[in-house]
């Protein structure tokens, strides 16, 4: 299997060349301008070529990438404010989901995000972002008090998976997921989840469960990890690139199965080449949204919202 | 998974247990519900099976039996393992829904099926138990779910992650009109079925030994579950830990049920 | 301090005499009728004796007495049928409070009560029935199936105080008991507590913000334990029957304050005595307090529990 | 307990910090809102001074200033123990409660007096408390709770006991409203005031190393609370355990409880 790094290869050469050309010109004070524009066409052809292309499971790397933006970056990206805050109320707080109060472009609103770690010591903190019952509790508190305040709900959702350890079972995990989705579908406010990275399984739908689900275009949504789908169909883990064709969870397959409610283009090259103009994006995306949303009733949502799901799924009839 | 005792090698009226490996006199066998009548291991039942243990005699009326699974993704091996779960089984699908009356209590029942591609849910399946929770609302009628299953059915990918999430609304749906909802997980409940309407019933019982649990064993295992106790995704962990109301022997499951829509329906 | 032996010593000895003098009789043949009546007509004098004259700190004994039924045993006893549910929904079962549905006298209804354990091991099972978060959000896990299936709700507490260890703060017992009061307040249907044997502090009263509160003749409840309240209102908890005086923690005293609604008799001699008589008066109680307020609506229900501790306090006011 | 920092034997204008006994300048003290300038410790505030610190300048108007407590039970000491408390607090009681403007929002506010009987709940309290909700229910106006008391008030034995469910019982008066109610934990918050009104706002926010739990020390020493963490019932113990929204430094305080009403008033 590649891995992101490879497919990234040339293109940080090139990147780097161009900064020490900068840097150079810089030092010596020369003009090397044309020298930099030529490398930054290149760059820029090259970055289409490669973003073409992309399969399935370069889309899953993507999604995966260590340097693309995650919750909390995007909060603060696009969010005129944001406070965080805290616990479930039942004796716990899961670093692997964030939630909190913020305002965007008028909007007052409860956010709820998955957050995993940039460095080593800040994802095992954040468990590498698989929350536990205590996550979803947490985020569970935050929608009562949504629905409390008539506050709109966001929730930016980028996961593996819930958290599959004996202490998150020995704490009702899956009774914690299907009652993160429950409480989501009794609310009477606007809800909206984006899915700014991997929405794995179970861990991903208990934050989703909402009137509108937007993708980022290089997020990925999966019933299961293609690694783990491989190893069942194909025997083979190391054939999860066939897996993440077959299993269709790139956005592009989402949104053509009626799956989800939009895409959310990222910048050339992905979205942590341009963290920022990523954030406004999604920004944008999510403020249509909720102005549309905000032309519904109380009622209207809720039974949108059921009805949106309801009609999900691909059967025949017999005769 | 070995769906239930059969030895091929011993005659007709012998069985031999999946656990303790005695060989059973089948007559007993059956009369006991398929318990094994020397160490008491709950062997797994097939729908029609359980259906026909749970309510009253002739009262099941099936619905929504015509529905079939389609292959939206087109993904490698689904077709073949829709024929296969058919000609083992003898199900069209996962589970078998319908009405019928329990103790003369009129109650809507769903029965998952293990042997139907592990009784894992995908449209169909999860068609069948929003339309069975929808019924019950309309009608004022009481829910009990017989639950088994691997979880969500991989090869309709994220179509199938979503009857999650629109089972878990149906269920709500019911909540609201004040009818009692029961659970019972069986051998195996798992994944995102429990992770779904299973966990969300107003009463969750179980039988005793069934494996409850949100990970498949390979994932579980890949995520250091080593300190893991020894009873670890049984029935009785998940009681221990708040998750279960009662485990009950196959035999006290009718009686428990009868008592449990007594006291619940108004 | 005296033990409820000691106060017991006299009327134990004479009911082994009663007995040794039956056992005599049964095995040599002889009748002994006469003398029997005397001993039991004098067991009776003593223990109206004791009985017409028991202190704040005897009651304090007996509440606690190692013979006094709990809460499962009236449950036997009063109910024709009884199913304990179990689990808060959250990771725990705690075996300190039990919980289920039970038959009584042609209604049905959500039971909740506090159980102390009856030999050493059942003792440290049940942690000496001192409950930790757990067992109160099990008990609003109830409370909440009762408001859905508009089933009455009986208590019955019994209780040294909610368990004060590390285990319990860290899953926040104060929380916890906080939460409950307030479903019990949020409730419609009618909801009746029995103290009946120690009603300890905020352990209790987690259970007892109910329409009508009975105490047992000989239970107890207090704010603070009376060794506690010994300890730091004479520096010595070996006074702690001054404090149990002081505290009026007696059923009878707690009528007069008017913070009860009635007092349910015990047979002569206590509860452990009679455990089945005791039963049926519970029984009786209860049934009584049920019909009348079954009269009320869900809001009327709501609103008199609200009035009935809107109304507790005593202060004066300053011109 | 020591309420504030005030050591006699050191002139008028220094001052020494309970914490880490460093001598302070009282004007850079007082300016710090009497948080140590040195170590950061938090000292107590009387209700009066956290008023001035919290609402904008001259909106306070007090409400039932006028309650006074009895003494129903005849309890030992009690009288004396009241006599005390007003000449070492200069209060009537633990708690102030009335109306101000924050930031320009409207609230009512009640603010503990730890100088009091140790802040202590008893009828005054629990009458002054639930009539500060019934009145934010009334007007629908949010409440902002600043907590500082060790529990019920033995004195007053079962009745204080009863102060519990009461304040209880308002705070769902105002839940119904939906308006915010905001706490703030301060040192200490403990017990009876812990396990009742305080724990049940929207928004939990705490000082700094303010001590908040449910048994005092004396009774956790006896349970064996001996295998309990360094920073066992500190606000920071709790908010490691989910009890706590944010811990917040005294001089962010107003400008996060302004941002709070900014964000949960209609
Ligand atoms: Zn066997
Ligand atoms: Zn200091």
């Amino acid at each position: 299997m590649m891995t992101i790094f490879e497919i990234e290869k040339p293109i940080n050469e090139l990147e780097s060349a161009i900064a020490e050309l900068r840097q150079l010109a810089l030092e010596k004070g020369l003009d090397r301008s044309r020298e930099i524009a030529e490398l930054e066409a290149q760059r820029e052809r090259l970055l289409r070529q490669i973003f073409e292309h992309l399969s399935a499971w370069d889309k899953v790397l993507l999604a995966r990438h260590p340097k693309r933006p995650y919750a909390l970056d995007y909060i603060r990206l696009m969010c005129e404010s944001f406070m965080e805050l805290h616990g479930d109320r039942l004796g716990f707080d899961d670093p692997a989901i964030v939630a909190g109060l913020g305002k965007m472009g008028g909007y007052k609103l409860v956010i709820v995000g998955q957050q995993k770690g940039r460095d080593l010591k800040e994802r095992q903190q954040r468990n590498f972002g698989m929350a536990k019952p205590e996550g979803y509790r947490k985020a569970m508190r935050m929608f009562r008090l949504a629905e409390k305040f008539r506050l709109p709900v966001l929730t930016l959702v980028d996961t593996p998976a819930a958290d599959p350890g004996v202490e998150s079972e020995s704490r009702g995990i899956s009774e914690s997921i299907a009652q993160s989705m429950l409480t989501l579908f009794e609310l009477t406010v606007p809800t909206i989840a984006v899915i700014i990275g991997e929405g794995g399984s179970g861990g991903a739908i208990a934050l989703a469960a909402t009137n509108r689900v937007l993708m980022l275009e290089y997020a990925i949504y999966s019933v299961i990890p293609p690694e783990g789908c491989a190893a069942i169909l194909y025997r083979d883990p190391n054939k999860a690139p066939q897996a993440a064709e077959a299993l269709k969870l790139t956005a592009d397959r989402a949104l053509e199965l009626g799956l989800i409610d939009g895409i959310i283009p990222e910048p050339l090259g992905a979205a942590h080449r341009d963290p920022q103009t990523t954030a406004l994006s999604i920004r944008a995306a999510v403020l249509q949204q909720l102005e549309t949303l905000s032309q519904l009733s109380p009622e209207e949502l809720r039974e949108q919202r059921y009805q949106r799901f309801r009609n999900i799924g691909v059967f025949q009839t017999a005769q | 998974m070995q769906r239930r005792a059969a030895v091929s090698m011993i005659p007709e009226q012998w069985v031999q247990c999946i656990k303790c490996k005695k060989i059973l006199f089948r007559p007993d066998f059956e009369r006991a519900l398929r318990v094994c009548t020397h160490c008491g291991y709950h062997h797994r039942l097939s729908a029609r099976e359980r259906i026909l243990y749970t309510v009253d005699p002739d009262s099941f009326r099936e619905t929504d039996a015509e529905l079939r699974s389609a292959d939206p993704l087109g993904f490698p091996e689904y077709a073949e393992k829709l024929r296969k779960g058919v000609a083992t089984s003898g199900e069209q699908e996962a589970i078998i829904t319908g009405t019928a009356t329990l103790n003369g209590y009129e109650i809507v029942i769903g029965v998952m099926d293990f042997g139907f591609m592990g009784g894992s849910m995908g449209s169909v399946v999860g068609e069948k138990v929003t339309r069975a929770f929808e019924r019950a609302a309309e009608r004022k009628l009481p829910v009990i779910m017989f639950c088994a299953s691997g979880g969500a059915r991989m090869q309709e990918g994220l179509i199938s992650l979503m009857q999650m999430a629109k089972t878990t609304a149906a269920v709500g749906k019911l909540h609201r009109t004040r009818m009692p909802y029961i659970a019972v997980f069986t051998d195996p409940t798992m994944a995102g079925v429990l992770a779904s309407f299973a966990s969300l019933a107003d009463v969750i019982l179980a039988e005793p030994g069934a494996l409850v649990g949100f990970a498949g064993q390979r994932v579980a295992a890949q995520a250091g579950v080593s300190k893991a106790p020894a009873n670890f995704q049984t029935a009785e962990f998940q009681y221990e830990h708040g998750m279960i109301d009662l485990i009950v022997p196959r035999r006290q499951i009718r009686p428990t049920l009868a008592y449990l829509l007594e006291m619940l329906l108004p």
